[in-house]
């Protein structure tokens, strides 16, 4: 039994958000007495005491908590180097105009976002999710932009006519049409038709 | 003289009793109610009596309407999906008094097809329901590790979404109070004018049949539509069904104004 | 320095938001051999593997991944304050559907259901449960969509291929029975004796 318990606090303690400590997994486990808990804490601590394990059990905060081997570090920040571009609200709708309406300025993409875009259109081009397609031949010849193939392989699409329209989404939200047809009796057995006009 | 909602009570209450309600609400949709009714008649999936089961769909889709549940469109659609299969199987059968050289497809198979078809999905969905499932039977870590705070959360592919870009988008074009983008709706077809089409139509004939009501359209639009259009004049009396049995096509013709008699008035409201 | 290289998977695992990859692990460790990788993987695999601990390291998703012992689900609950996912008969059907027939058109997905999904489909797309992949080369290039690799993660599925097998139904388990349809007069229609044969 200590054994299963002592998984069950190896289990809380990995899936809590914070720091566990003794008191709060004896409310937790009310079925268990305190000192069971305890022995199977220990016996926890002492697992994971041996050797140099990845993950260390670390009393912190009042509580006990799981975390990396302090050792590693080194490798666990490459986790985040080789992270893919991950796209913040403003830059995902400044890609979403420029693929929808390119070729399109950069006073068009502001025009349509209310805001500047000057950073997140330099972060885009070295992203190299668009680019520069030319100028445009209205007076000033402001530069126009356009999406890249690096764009479409991000998405996984075969080329740009496989965006899905604007309409095709929002048909998917729209309730069917009968639906908004009101109130229609339905009269296939009914015995009682009472509306005699 | 019958009583419909007595019958339609009795024909479930016999297998179901009190638990009613609950089924009422567990049909996904119309293939599985008619799953329920095949199973419940103990009947070949291959042979399915359609007038017996038609006549049990509508039925219940009456009572649906009685327990205020929405008759959602897709139940109607597959009514009339019923009904065409049935008056196909009571006309003649040509082929086979002609020697049977083209043997026509059994109407009913391709509904066969449908609800062989639908419940492998079901049984899979109930497959996937029993897997752990992540958040209810197993648990990731979900602390923050203070150490390692700068690590931002990682992926093996990009974490943007197709429908990401287009949601971000409409949030764009949303947030612009110009009509430069207004997109033209599809046509819709309603229920009146398909009303005005049928009383129309028999303004220049005595009768038209069920079938060549559905005949003209193929979309699913168009044949709810007409489908509770006929309902719907029916039960205003402005027209009625009847059934030649000698050959079973079903015939909608104008309502005479002098008192129909109450019986038939019932049987066929 | 096995020992060290499994120790260090064994952090990158349990540090990493999403399931890791042998690739990715290969990729991240640059100045250790795949051979030497996999075999501190597999390791570590059947470290795990032994004993009723209350962590697992299971496959998932193309990649590895830390979770909790399922069976402690009862104690686990108790801990978290967000409500487990739950779904409907409906959306499970919808994406049982796309799951095992991807790529695959809303209009398929609505013919095998009988039943329109517009709205479940908005959902699955909201929860990333299921992605557009494109559009069909056929008349009216509709979106075909497939299930993500969230999905995979939710339902604790290591690919597309580890999906439970389709059960083949030939039957609805019953031997017909010909009961006499004698009368049954449909609702609609007045006229009597047909036996819808």
């Amino acid at each position: 039994m200590t054994g299963n318990l002592k998984s069950v606090v190896e289990s809380l303690i990995f899936v809590a958000e914070t720091p566990l400590s003794l008191d709060r997994l004896v409310s937790i486990l009310e079925e268990h007495e305190r000192s069971d808990i305890r022995a199977a804490l220990e016996e926890l601590l002492a697992d994971y005491e041996q050797s140099g394990r990845g993950i260390v059990l670390v009393e912190v905060a009042g509580g006990y908590q799981f975390r990396s081997r302090p050792e590693h570090a080194d490798y666990l920040k490459r986790l985040s180097k080789t992270r893919p571009p991950k796209f913040g609200q403003s830059s995902l709708e400044t890609l979403a105009i420029i693929a929808y309406r390119q070729p399109i300025t950069r006073a068009e993409i502001e025009y349509l976002r209310g805001v500047d875009c000057g950073g997140i259109l330099k972060t885009l081009l070295e992203k190299k999710l668009i680019k520069i397609l030319g100028k445009k031949d209205v007076p000033g010849r402001p530069l126009i932009y356009g999406t890249t193939r690096e764009f479409l392989e991000l998405f996984s699409l075969k080329n740009l006519a496989s965006l899905p329209t604007l309409k095709e989404i929002q048909d998917l939200a729209q309730p069917p049409v009968f639906e908004e047809q009101g109130e229609l009796p339905l009269a296939v057995a009914t015995g009682g038709g009472d509306t005699g006009e | 003289m019958t009583n419909p909602q007595q019958e339609s009570a009795n024909l479930f209450d016999d297998s179901h009793g009190a638990g009613y309600n609950v089924r009422v609400e567990a049909f996904e949709g119309p293939l599985d109610l008619l799953l329920h009714l095949i199973r419940k008649n103990e009947v070949d999936i291959y042979d399915i009596p359609i007038a017996a089961i038609t006549r049990q769909y509508l039925e219940y889709l009456e009572l649906m309407k009685e327990l205020n549940l929405d008759v959602a469109g897709d139940f109607l659609v597959m009514a009339s999906t019923l009904l065409q299969i049935k008056s196909r199987l009571l006309l003649p059968v040509q082929a086979d008094e002609e020697g049977g050289e083209e043997e026509e497809e059994d109407p009913r198979a391709e509904l066969v097809r449908r609800l062989i078809e639908y419940q492998k999905y079901k049984e899979a969905a109930q497959q996937l329901e029993v897997l752990p499932l992540l958040g209810r039977d197993a648990f990731i870590r979900s602390c923050e590790l203070p150490d390692l705070k700068e690590l931002q959360p990682v992926d093996d592919t990009s974490d943007v979404e197709l429908f990401e870009l287009v949601e971000a988008f409409r949030r764009v074009l949303a947030s612009i109070p110009v009509q430069t983008f207004h997109e033209v709706g599809s046509e819709q077809i309603t229920i009146a004018d398909r009303i005005n089409d049928i009383l129309s139509l028999l303004q220049e004939r005595d009768g038209v049949t069920f079938e060549e009501l559905f005949s003209e359209g193929t979309t699913r639009d168009y044949l709810i539509a007409t489908f509770l259009a006929v309902l719907e004049i029916c039960k205003l009396k402005m027209v009625k069904l009847t059934q030649n049995s000698s050959f079973g096509t079903i015939w909608i013709t104008r309502a005479v104004l002098d008192a129909v008699d109450a019986r038939e008035g019932e049987e066929s409201p």
